[in-house]
């Protein structure tokens, strides 16, 4: 892994994705590993299917990255997001900011990860005992 | 013209297919190609509003005039993350 | 390390620190980790003395934690800070929270560091070329 | 009594010492036990605004009451993370 934006089927390492981040007067790195609950909605998750639109996403990550940036504060921003089927536990997305001092670090960390659930052409397909469905509208 | 949809999710299992091509008139737009989705599949529910479009991997709103050769895709609410 | 709380002189490791927390039914982990930055108030920073009150400080983490605790939402807290002295880049602090959601682990994980920073009996002296001072009121 | 007083940071640079037993009077308090440490090492500078306290090993206030053998510290603004 050594580009900022990535879309794999492959496990996701959250320190290797910190790893990649320009932390040259970095007094902060905020990461958030999003994981694959057991439970959702009421219902009893066995395992997730994460489907995209691949062509279109790592330019979506960039374009994230690319309003970070725009507010300032922060020196840099690594977005990385699993596809395919996982199972309960493992990490579905990866955000790794740097940036000089905590607080636009964690601004912008959030960020992120809020607007990637907005506008990443990312879908997920949940299974459960009671068959799959495809999740909308998740908040 | 003939422009490339691509359907994922819930719109890719209802059609049974992830691109297929559309043949439409000049002066279409990204919504009449929804449309012609939604007629070509009638297992995929017109939904206005939770429905997005990207043509040529960029968003775009549903009155983005096509051009020959174009990709557009239609996206179902969305829930990465 | 297989403590929440930890003061070590040794060489912190944030995946370490993260993997010490309870998951089960986490959705969403986030750890900050503080990094010795090259200037610092204006100032070239070479290297950090950090000194502590040793017998408080795990407690005074503990606490920390249970405030995040008092206010709910979250599943686990760990929190490891370094002493001694730690050269321009080093990791002086990993704070790690899980939570079934992203909005209270953001919130906790800022929370923790800002109080930490706030009340943790642990000291700092800047070396720099101009000579050593001892960091007062950091914001 | 006795308490034992522990000063950090700069004040331990001012001292010379990280801990010292203060002999203090019945009834002292946290306060005294600082206006003491002032009074013995007189390169710290009193400053009651910026200074907390612990009291073995617990935050408190200056007016915390003493006893035998209890452990005061002195807390100069604290600067961790």
């Amino acid at each position: 892994m050594t580009q900022h934006f990535v879309l794999t089927s492959q496990p996701l390492d959250e320190r290797a994705v910190a790893a990649l981040l320009d932390r040259d007067g970095a007094g902060a790195v905020v990461t958030f590993v999003g994981h694959v609950r057991a439970h959702s909605r009421g219902r009893d998750v066995t395992k997730l299917e994460y489907e995209a639109y691949p062509e279109m996403v790592e330019g979506v990550f960039k374009q994230i990255a690319d309003e970070i940036h725009a507010r300032g504060g922060v020196i840099d921003v690594a977005i990385h997001h699993r596809v395919g089927t996982l199972e309960v536990g493992e990490v579905s997305v990866v955000v790794a900011v740097s940036a000089a001092h905590r607080s636009p670090a964690f601004d912008a960390c959030r960020y992120a990860i809020d607007r990637l659930k907005q506008i990443a052409p990312i879908w997920k397909k949940e299974h459960s005992p009671d068959g799959a469905v495809w999740v909308e509208d998740r908040p | 013209m003939r422009v490339t949809v691509r359907l994922f999710a819930a719109h890719r299992e209802a059609a049974g297919t992830s691109t297929y091509v559309a043949d439409l008139p000049d002066g279409a737009t990204v919504s009449d190609a929804y449309a012609h989705v939604c007629a070509s599949f009638p297992k995929i529910a017109h939904r206005a509003g939770s429905t997005a479009f990207a043509l040529n991997r960029t968003h775009v709103s549903g009155d983005a005039p096509l051009n020959e050769s174009d990709e557009v895709a239609i996206l179902p609410p969305v829930a990465g993350g």
